[in-house]
């Protein structure tokens, strides 16, 4: 076991699988001799050559693009994206290419693509830097996705990411860079959790509380401050968001009879919608209450000084654990 | 079935490297080896590139290219009858496809657009695997990686960033294989292929980028694109480029082969800009007439490809009877086959959707399918028991 | 009153547009001379001008970036992406740009862009030539989504979209462009349903149907088809897409207290998920069950000999009305 | 109060057509005024669009680029203090930015990139709407429409397609403003800035299009974006350039100038690369001591715009004690008045961040503000009800 910074981890699994596959390569912007702008590369261009950690020139589509042809000879790209609001140039060889190559050639021809893209906001940027758009690719057929609220999971789940065939967005929460903890780098990945699965990272029986990425942190503060209270909260840390494990939801539901959803993206269209839906449709019977989104608002990334206002914290998301238990809540006397 | 000496991209060491005036270009002009009447002109840098080319590989070239035109008027009539749910001409193109293709080794990979079945058949396409994607029977025909040929690239401009990537990946190998992105003048356009170049000259990648100036994106005349010679763009790159008579097979191959050549020596990339004609309409669905004037079609008839080699064969004694029959029979067998092979095109099974869109089990993808395929009994279901 | 097939009354509203609005420019590939790839431009460019209507270079980022830069200049650009496939090397215009740049200046620069989409499949068309991306775009915030479903909406909406100061996606039912109707062009702007409102267009009392663009079609029949049964179902062509008229939605299911919700675009993460979750939130004491999705599979847009199996049709809606009607359907038995 | 007669954009019918070899560029070398020692050096073509800079007007634009410099180093003291969040740097670029702004008539239109504050100061931007954006209190400073300069933009090369469209409507006006697009070397890689070159070239529009090259894009040098001049990447799409020393400000100025003018009379876009050098790290959040050589930035120091322009007003006797103090004064007063601007900026209100999303009533928005007001003012009532 070693005490790692959330980067660090990512850095010591990127390393792990480049040791472990000589197909892995990494591209992106300043990825190599700066190491990233958050320093998550830092070291492997010194250690592993400029063939094998590049930096590219500055054209996300470009990046993305030609991913597409080294998957086509064999390769498995690990591309970055330098910030999330900077993958838009890259959708349409994202969508159109990496999502369907391997649908389009039944199979012939894999994308073994891993996208790395820092998200979510909190930390006082600019425009664009700190978005959260990953709803735009669990909608996308073809593509999985995950997205990691722990050093450990950071460090594993980039290796499961590289290693599977399949392509993978895997969203980094950037505001969680920082944060440290254990992790076990000589565990294998073959007995790892698959990436594929959800995890309740803190067991409860009146509320089910779905978070992931950045969130998962919160959600389970707010979990603590519920107990407080004598509320006790189930907290799922999603970990694959497509396909999203609902058996596992579902059975914390189940138990609970509320649930909870909360993320950063925009409310309208967010993931929070579809696990609602599905939530919905598998256990209506077993629900007390509609299940509650506490998300960001249906705005543009707001400005640094106003950010706090649009990211869930620990209130409202206590607040919304209240709406869904039929407490005295924010919303309480509006109809609904 | 398609390689012969000119297929196995007979280059040579001893040719002497290709240069110019400007070292990134051949000149403004046009390079021709064969004029539109069919003469021989002799060019003091590209003769050598196709000295080697034997009489008899003049006649497997123009064989090719009667034999995808050939193809190219049956699809046509297939659409017409039904049985190919659209189809994108090569008409006029011949000597462009042919003429690049043939210059090829088997290990290069290509990246083509959606128009180049004639390079499809040379690189082995099975006719059936070429009429599969127009049928709508899948959105693939060939295997990508048999025969070194992607799928059909309907995004425009999307492949040329694949090719460049693919030519990254040679390099990290050490192979001297060399590939070649096919796209049209419309294509310039894309920011995709401008990325491309980036990243090809960037990387000093094995990728030709061979653009098939047909002078039309659908409806949109090439000046609409760019007021000087789209040959010029990848310059401003750091690309070399080369500025081909694109209905002259001869010349087509030369300028390939140099600069495949260049490629697999570690020259990096090249761009041949392929100037030719798209005479039939845009896909099936396309009425040229609304936009185009017509004589502007017979300008560009007088410089058939086929026309022209055919010229060049007589006037060498070499437009033998014997040589017309086998073309005639080889093309109406090609033909035949390829009718067969859309005709009796078995149909995909209804949960055949839900197949490789993963690589591996997907949760939601298995859930949908069992769903589906309840539905589906459900009708047998309602048959047996008389009630949905 | 006129009898026009959707495509000419497109064109139609266009033309209106153009007459009654010098800053009204048209712009995409092949509109002019051609007349569009669907012939919904026919016959503009002959009439207003190549400055008014402009066949663009081949690049659709470059159209709608353009587009950014004459809406700064105080023009109404409508731009055409030819295919709905093709609208995503344009993303990170229409998501970064378009959608952010009134919030971005704080009201000082206004995007009265719209962006006609053809889209959706049924037309043997290859690859992206058959996509439903409109749920990324409803995710966008800053984007105004609308969707038509007969020749008078079309015809009225398109000129709605038009006089917007708010960027707008219009998404046309590329299969449904031969369809006739009546239209009245003299209708007046000024009196005709809002383009943010939803309409019921056919009432009834069991189950709510609820469907946009060439959907709108197959859900009528399908509540014919029902009505033969004995079962009422109430369709509503939902019009707008974002913001969705959820009180039209509501007030439906109230009464019926069941919802049944069907589009072209992939399940997972699509309207249908927004549209349960929502309603699950403001009515779920109405709700007698589940809201179902009868929609496309989370799969790419198949190839045209397959994609009957992933087009919802009067089939499988009807399954679904049962199955939101606890009536014998192809789940039954299944748990949930 | 920055205009005067440079920054009215003086443009003389009676000056000669800009013209080379190369119609497309003006040779491979440097324009150059001024050298880096201060020396006025004659030019054949150029010294004709600066004839009229009076040596007062050399002055003024002493002192803008030394007030440029100075809120610079104010921004970034005030950002290591954390009154800013972010900083971006313009040190070393004052001469691109002041001798090209300046260049400008007060009815052209300026898309700019992020590093363009000195730009914004021309234009007239208030120091506390520079500050805005960058202290987090707005994603815009300055009303675009008031001072025809277009918010920073953020997404690399974006906005050259802006620049483009907003030329396109000046053109259907038939005006005779121009636009200037500016942007980075880096940004010369993206899909937009080379789609924004084919549609200013396919529709000869008003545009000029900037580009700073600093040599770096944050820790990658220009060679990674171009092997070749950045220059000569707009001439492939039919756009004429010019390379212009970007630390040389009267050269800045009459590049500037003649693009400007050819654009005012219907003569289309021009590319300009000003070579120049980000002497700071591309942000306050980065180190360039990781990837940077420091011999590098020593060299260009030898080359400091501010420090050039001294030497020439020191040997033609401007540079005046008076002189030294005006501008002295000013940048005090600029850099006091930019601080007090940024730190006695008003916060924004909590419910702000529903407002101007749409320009009109929207649905959505209007119950999430409902909502989250409510959510507000449940804390106050908590407050005084003693429960949540
Ligand atoms: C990204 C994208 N935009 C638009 C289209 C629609 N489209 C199909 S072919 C075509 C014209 C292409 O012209 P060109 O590149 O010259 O190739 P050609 O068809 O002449 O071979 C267009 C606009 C498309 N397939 N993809
Ligand atoms: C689309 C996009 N990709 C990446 C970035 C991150 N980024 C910000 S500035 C920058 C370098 C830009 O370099 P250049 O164009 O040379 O401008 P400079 O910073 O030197 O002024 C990068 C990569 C971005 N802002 N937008
Ligand atoms: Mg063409
Ligand atoms: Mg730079």
């Amino acid at each position: 076991m070693s005490t790692l910074t959330f980067a660090r981890a990512i850095n010591a699994g990127l390393r792990k699988s480049l040791e472990s596959d000589p197909k892995v390569v990494l591209m992106g912007e300043d990825i190599g001799t700066l190491g990233g702008v958050f320093r998550v590369t830092d070291g492997l261009q010194k250690d592993f050559g400029t063939h094998r950690v590049v930096d590219t020139p500055l054209a996300e589509s470009g990046i993305i693009g030609t991913a597409v042809g080294l998957a086509y000879r064999g390769y498995r790209p690990v591309c970055e994206i330098q910030f999330d609001g900077f993958i838009y140039p890259a959708f349409d060889q994202i969508v159109s290419q990496v999502a369907k190559m391997h649908y389009r050639t039944q199979g012939r021809v894999k994308m073994p693509i891993t996208i790395r893209v820092p998200f979510g906001g909190g930390i006082g940027s600019p425009e664009h830097h700190s978005e959260s758009p990953e709803a735009y690719f669990t909608h996308t057929s073809g593509l999985r996705v995950i997205s990691v609220s722990n050093p450990q999971d950071a460090y594993t789940m980039i290796q499961q990411a590289i290693a599977s065939d399949d392509p993978v967005l895997y969203f980094e929460p950037k505001r969680r860079y920082h944060d440290k903890g254990e992790v076990d780098e000589t565990a294998e990945l073959a007995t790892a959790l698959s990436m594929e699965k959800a995890r309740v990272v803190n067991t409860g029986s009146d509320a089910t509380l779905v978070a992931y990425g950045p969130l998962v942190k919160t959600a389970r503060d707010a979990a603590l401050a519920a107990a407080d209270e004598g509320i006790s909260v189930e907290v799922i840390d999603l970990r694959s968001l497509a396909p999203i494990d609902f058996p596992t939801v579902e059975a914390s539901v189940r138990k609970t009879g509320r649930l909870v959803i909360t993320h950063e993206a925009a409310q309208s269209g967010g993931l929070g919608a579809e696990i609602a839906a599905s939530i919905t449709e598998r256990c209506f019977n077993y629900l007390e209450a509609a299940p509650v989104r506490i998300t960001g608002f249906d705005v543009p990334y707001p400005y640094s000084k106003l950010e706090m206002h649009h990211l869930p914290d620990l209130d409202r998301i206590l607040d919304g654990v209240d709406r869904a238990l039929g407490r005295r809540n924010s919303l309480s006397g509006l109809e609904g | 079935m398609l390689t012969d000496e000119v297929g196995k991209g007979a280059t040579s060491a001893s040719r002497p490297a290709y240069s110019a005036d400007n070292p990134l270009r051949s000149g403004g002009s046009l390079i021709q080896l064969i004029t539109p009447r069919g003469e021989r002109i002799s060019h003091p840098e590209f003769d050598v590139w196709v000295k080697d080319v034997s009489d008899e590989q003049l006649g497997s070239l123009y064989e090719d290219m009667t034999v995808i035109r050939r193809i190219d008027a049956e699809a046509t009539a297939l659409q017409r009858q039904g049985e190919l749910a659209l189809w994108p001409p090569l008409l006029g193109q011949e000597a462009s496809q042919i003429g690049s293709s043939r210059a090829l080794r088997e290990d290069d990979f290509v990246f083509p657009s959606y128009r180049e079945s004639g390079v499809a058949y040379v690189r082995g396409a099975e006719l059936a695997e070429i009429a599969k994607v127009w049928r709508g029977n899948a959105s693939y025909g060939w295997d990508p990686q048999r025969i070194k040929l992607a799928t059909p690239q309907i995004i425009i401009g999307s492949q040329s960033l694949h090719a460049t990537g693919y030519a990254m990946g040679i390099q990290h190998d050490g192979a001297d294989s060399v590939v070649m992105a096919y796209f049209g003048d419309g294509a310039t356009s894309e920011g995709d292929v401008s990325e491309a170049m980036v990243f090809a000259a960037s990387f000093q990648a094995p990728v030709v980028f061979f653009c098939q100036n047909n002078h039309w994106a659908i409806s949109e005349p090439v000046r609409l694109q760019s007021h000087v010679q789209i040959a010029d763009r990848p310059n401003g790159f750091g690309i070399p480029s080369m500025r081909v008579d694109g209905n002259d097979v001869l010349a087509v191959l030369a300028a390939t082969r140099v600069a495949l050549d260049r490629a697999r020596k570690g020259g990096g990339p090249t761009f041949i800009e392929a100037v030719t004609y798209r005479m039939g309409p845009h896909t099936t669905a396309d009425d040229p007439t609304r936009y185009r004037d017509p004589n502007e079609l017979e300008d560009w008839a007088a410089k058939d490809p086929i026309a022209r080699l055919k010229a060049l064969l007589d006037s060498k004694g070499l437009l033998t009877e014997q040589l017309e029959a086998k073309v005639q029979a080889k093309a109406d067998a090609v033909a035949a086959e390829f009718r067969a092979g859309c005709i009796d095109m078995p149909d995909p099974a209804p949960l055949d959707v839900f197949n490789h869109v993963y690589s591996t089990p997907n949760s939601w993808i298995e859930r949908q399918k069992d769903h589906y395929s309840r539905y589906l009994e459900s009708f047998s279901g309602s048959a047996e028991e008389g009630a949905l």
